[in-house]
């Protein structure tokens, strides 16, 4: 295989503040990446980015290229480049509807009008995100009533329906117990056969456990990237190493 | 200390707050003070319910029937007309234009609340009622349908105004999350924003169906001001209509005068349970 | 209390510089503009003349209706009231010193739309002829004149309520009623509007409001009489109503001066000017 | 498929707006031409800014400078008296009341945007002219103050209702966050929601100044309708007065006429003005 | 030392569905006190007892009672129960000011009015969030437009600004990254020398490393409570057992 997305001489400036600096990087197809780094640092930044989400902030200013499949997404459609490369938000927002209405969202605007499919729709993403037992007699109960963890489930079972070739998730676990976040991993692990996941967090064993490649960012900056093992085993950038070995516990 | 300044603001939001209940109920007060004479001469219900309004004939008869579905109907229709437009255009300016146009739009339909009355009846007048008598063939094109036709125009920028506002706050809410599903403007409008700002529409309707019934200028102008039973294309009079044509005549504390204060408070009494109804309504979709 | 007690004290001895008018709502606008100007050509009181104080002058009127006004002298809450109507015995009675001035007369003639063929074919009509139109007797225009069109007579009227139509109530209609469903318009000038607009309306339209507007609409005669200026005044065209300044007792000097100019030629002016036939 | 029906939804949304920018249109040019014959005879500028207003006068003089100045002053003055009122009840209504009551005395407000306006120009007149002139030995009381005192009244629904909606929406979003702060409920109306709701504040108060400019009927009946230079405590007339007073009287395609829509027109544009000015002013402040 | 706060027969329900079942506890003084659990067991729901929080959701019924100090908050104002029991919520929810007004927003209402003094406090606090070197030239910016964890960063900071005696901390941690986590923790301990602390935490290594005390709640029960080693290294109940051991990594 090989790389799904080509990232080319990426910055993006807030109010002229720099916030990423120059980054180049190859992300490939069907495979985890993880991108590890301090807060503020610019992950979320930088995975908005590659959606075309960061151009919804209006103080942004972008420069360099994006390649989706050799096609630069500046090129596409919005919304095709969004349909293509799905995305789950840091902060887990469910919109003002009823749990069902949040899950058939999406579907309902990819065409599908028929009830019992959307039905099967909503009952399977909600299976995979682990969250179907709990809600499953109240899907029509406002989505805004759960529990921190489960709206977080509710987000990324959400992005599923969309059926992306790209997923990005944002911290998708940090409200997640340890049952919920083996399961949501375990699911990630089963997708990337599928899918091409791109995943931000601050848990670098989940990154260990899970990420076939790891970017670790600083200051905007892509210090280092590589095979995630190489990275954590043998850092070649000192500041790398500062940061892994902070790890404790 | 800061918990005496919070305390002065606290007193003064109160002192405000009481003020306007004063002055409401200051306003209900007199007008049932004014219409209670016609009560002692006149039953509540042949008030309401009978067809004859003839203050000044031999007997008298003050019945206000007739006003009270002609009020209602054309009420209702110029929001029936003027809500889809209203809600639509309010959907349009804050989701779809860009900023800069919407910021030049925005106070031009707002313009449409300034505009005198006087000024709505008689464009009503040469064009509306015109329009009806040349092309549909009516003796005379003054109707109800004339009449919503125009207060649908005049209460439009109310229900865009307090649409517009609370559309604008849920699309930046949540237009990120909607975009980063990949689904369309059209779609986060249709599934999203619509939704949620039921609440605002119902207010605004409400503030526009007030606005509709205590209109009288312009609609006593296109509606014919015949006191018979309101048809979609027939004369009819409203009970504000009524109360501005007659109360320069009527005779201060004359049975006539009180009479069309009554019938105001019946005006307010009718918006007051159309409201109420339309609160039940709303908290009851909005599970 | 106090207050006003002073206050009454100090209107008996001192100069009255203020007159109060009330009453018709038809001629308090009338009223207003002559007092305007003469407020605006004086200023103070001195002005007027020398042997008057140095005071302002104010000349308030206030509209509430011909029978307000009849009511407002009989309790001496302002001293002339504003009448657009024949004053009756019974009213005279109760007003010691009864004093009346004729401003001029509001006239009301039968119109029609120029488009309307009535007046070539019928260009005076019988009052039997306006009753019937006006109580819905005749439906179609061809009802009145077979040479005419059938098409729906549209009746336009002033709230019938009001002063003017209470003139045609009475010198047209007797007892019977206009039809329900006829237009009342809010002001004589919709009333000219609507049958400019509409080629089947006929209406009551002020001998004012017909002169502004020659061609435009067309008065009928009414019984053989043309309303004209002379007609009206003679009273030989019988749809009119006098407008009238009542006042209990002995005109003050000040007051005397106001009435004068009312009267004098500016005044009459403004009252033609106003719509109305004025009385000289 | 879906996207068909979305496509139909886009069509359906651009063409009520475009209905609605029609209407918009229709009345604005309609005001201006027949604006148009006035400036013909008459200059812009002594139009606007001298003072006599004489149309059946020989010499005829048509400038409106006392009633440009007497609008916004009326109406500006009725803002300034409504907007703390309007502010203060929606705060105690949207933060402080409990739901329940709520549901009662906010459709109770409603009904005042419903209340015909000859009856707020009767209570104006008997209650409001009269309390001037008994207490302070006004010679009239009809005034600059009386109207727009009354007018305040009038427009007070429309601060509430627009300023309402917003504060509850707000005061839930944030209202957990700011208990578990150990604040008050007050302290959390000054320092959170006021500063937040500023946006609808300002959308309010603009609704309302257009309705204070084009209220006819009330206004004229407590203002004394005299064409001078406007003082709080002395009469003046307004645009909106003016043309209803006199278009009735006035005869069709006469140069007075004419005059009368060309006020009209000045008076949308004044609004289009200020309007402008206020959504400039919400731009900067709301950084 | 002593318990300073007695929970007694606590239930909760929403809509009437039991979510808090009937818990008796004591907290003690001065110390750390972490609840673990599965997501959606009602760990949230619990701790927005403590300060009477829970009453603001309208669905809510609550039963038994809960001592301060010996005292039942339900006799107190509830003003006065949250300025002694502070919370740091789940989702971090700045205020739409700027970060400044965020952070003055409690103290000015505690009668703060001196300018300096309220920049020396909003400085003092950011710093023992760690946020104050990301921002000191960004005070006066919107507080929405930080990142998810400079957010949560500033929740915590807010909430320290009304020095209460109690500090209920909602998942603190779940957006930030380790160097920030460890800041935090470091900050929490020295706390609780003069404050006692609650956190709700699905991090069973933090429990770990931090809390004095450790509850086990599942299906709104509490399964167990007592010294955190204890805990952990012989639990009695098989259910928490089972739940640490799902631990992996
Ligand atoms: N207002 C509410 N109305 C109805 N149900 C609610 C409400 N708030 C919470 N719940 C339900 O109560 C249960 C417990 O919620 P709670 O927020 O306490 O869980 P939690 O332990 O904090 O979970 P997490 O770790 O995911 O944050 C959940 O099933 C949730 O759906
Ligand atoms: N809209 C914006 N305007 C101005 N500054 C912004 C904006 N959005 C983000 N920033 C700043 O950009 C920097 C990077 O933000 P970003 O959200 O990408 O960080 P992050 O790496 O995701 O951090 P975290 O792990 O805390 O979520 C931060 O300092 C933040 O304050
Ligand atoms: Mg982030
Ligand atoms: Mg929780
Ligand atoms: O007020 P009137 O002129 O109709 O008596």
């Amino acid at each position: 295989m090989g790389a799904i997305l080509k990232i080319k001489n990426l910055s993006v400036d807030f109010d002229n503040k720099k916030i990423i600096k120059n980054i180049n990087m190859k992300i490939e197809e069907k495979k985890i990446t993880a991108i590890i780094g301090p807060s503020g640092c610019g992950k979320s930044t930088f995975i908005k980015s590659l959606n075309r989400m960061i151009e919804e902030e209006k103080n942004s200013t972008i420069h360099g290229a994006i390649l989706l499949n050799g096609k630069n997404i500046r090129d596409m459609d919005k919304e095709q480049v969004r349909e293509k490369i799905g995305m789950v938000f840091q902060s887990p927002t469910p919109f003002p509807l009823s749990i069902y209405e949040n899950m058939t969202y999406a579907p309902v605007y990819y065409g599908i009008k028929d009830k019992k499919q959307l039905k099967l729709i909503v009952e399977e993403k909600l299976k995979i995100a682990g969250l179907y037992e709990e809600v499953k007699h109240d899907l029509k109960m406002k989505a805004t009533k759960l529990s921190g963890g489960q709206q977080q489930r509710l987000c990324i079972a959400r992005a599923l329906t969309v059926e992306p070739e790209i997923l990005l998730l944002d911290e998708p676990c940090s409200a997640l117990d340890i049952k919920n976040t083996a399961n949501i991993e375990e699911m990630l692990m089963k997708l990337s056969d599928i899918y091409t996941i791109i995943i931000v967090t601050h848990n670098l064993s989940q990154a260990k456990r899970i990420a076939d490649y790891t970017a670790f960012m600083l200051n905007g900056e892509i210090v280092e990237y590589g095979k995630t093992e190489e990275l954590f085993e043998s850092p070649k950038d000192i500041r790398t190493k500062q940061y892994i070995d902070g790890s404790f516990g | 200390m800061h918990r005496k300044f919070e305390k002065i603001f606290a007193i003064i939001i109160k002192l405000l707050t009481f003020f306007s209940i004063i002055m409401l109920s200051f306003i209900i007060i007199f007008i049932i003070k004014e219409s209670i004479p016609v009560f002692k001469k006149v039953s509540l219900l042949d008030f309401l319910f009978k067809m004859e309004w003839n203050p000044l004939g031999e007997p008298q008869s003050i019945s206000i029937f007739p006003m009270i579905l002609a009020s209602i109907y054309v009420s209702l229709l110029a929001i029936i007309i003027a809500l889809p437009i209203g809600v639509g255009s309010a959907i349009f300016l804050s989701s779809v234009l860009s900023e800069k146009i919407r910021k030049i739009l925005k106070p031009a339909i707002d313009i449409l609340a300034g505009i005198p009355s006087v000024i709505y009846g008689l464009i009503g007048l040469l064009v509306l009622v015109k329009f009806f008598e040349v092309n549909f063939d009516f003796s005379s094109g003054e109707s109800v349908l004339a009449g919503g036709i125009l207060l649908s125009i005049m209460i439009l920028p109310y229900i865009i105004s307090t649409c517009d506002e609370s559309m604008i706050r849920i699309s930046k809410q949540y237009k990120i999350m909607s975009e980063g599903l990949g689904v369309s403007k059209w779609h986060m409008i249709r599934y999203l924003i619509l939704p949620a700002s039921k609440k605002s529409i119902f207010a605004g309707s409400i503030l526009a169906l007030g606005r509709a019934m205590g209109e009288t200028m312009a609609v006593m102008m296109v509606i014919g001001n015949s006191p018979v039973l309101p048809k979609l294309f027939g004369k009819a009079q409203t009970i504000s209509a009524l109360i501005a044509l007659e109360m320069g005549g009527a005779e201060v504390d004359s049975l006539h005068y009180h009479a069309l204060f009554a019938a105001g408070f019946v005006l307010m009494m009718i918006l007051f349970f159309i409201n109420m109804i339309f609160h039940y309504i709303i908290k009851n979709i909005d599970l | 209390g106090s207050k006003v007690n002073s206050n009454e004290e100090a209107s008996n001895n001192e100069f009255k510089s203020q007159i109060l008018f009330k009453g018709s709502s038809t001629l308090a606008p009338v009223i207003a503009k002559i007092s305007t100007n003469f407020i605006e050509k004086y200023k103070t009181w001195d002005k007027v003349d020398k042997d008057f104080p140095n005071k302002s002058l104010d000349i308030f009127v206030s509209a509430g209706g011909s029978s307000a006004g009849v009511k407002a002298v009989i309790d001496g809450s302002s001293d002339f009231g504003m009448v657009s109507r024949s004053v009756s015995d019974e009213e005279k009675g109760k007003i010691e010193g009864y004093k009346e001035f004729k401003i001029g007369l509001d006239a009301l003639t039968i119109s029609v739309n120029p488009e309307n063929k009535v007046y070539e074919v019928k260009k005076s009509l019988s009052t039997e002829e306006i009753q019937k139109i006006f109580s819905g007797e005749y439906k179609y225009w061809d009802e009145l004149d077979s040479s005419l069109a059938h098409e729906e007579i549209v009746i336009v009227t002033r709230d019938l309520g009001g002063g003017a139509h209470k003139v045609f109530q009475k010198k047209v209609m007797g007892d019977k009623k206009v039809r329900e469903d006829a237009i009342q318009a809010p002001s004589m000038g919709a009333l000219v509007t609507k049958i400019m607009e509409n080629k089947n309306a006929i209406g009551y339209a002020s001998y004012g409001m017909v002169n502004q507007n020659t061609g435009k609409i067309i008065p009928l005669d009414v019984d053989g009489v043309s309303p004209t200026k002379e007609n009206i005044i003679s009273g030989d065209y019988k749809i009119s109503r006098p407008l009238l300044v009542i006042k209990k007792g002995e005109l003050l000097p000040q007051e005397k001066a106001f009435i004068d100019f009312l009267l004098s030629e500016e005044g009459m002016k403004i009252v033609e000017k106003m719509g109305f036939v004025p009385a000289k």
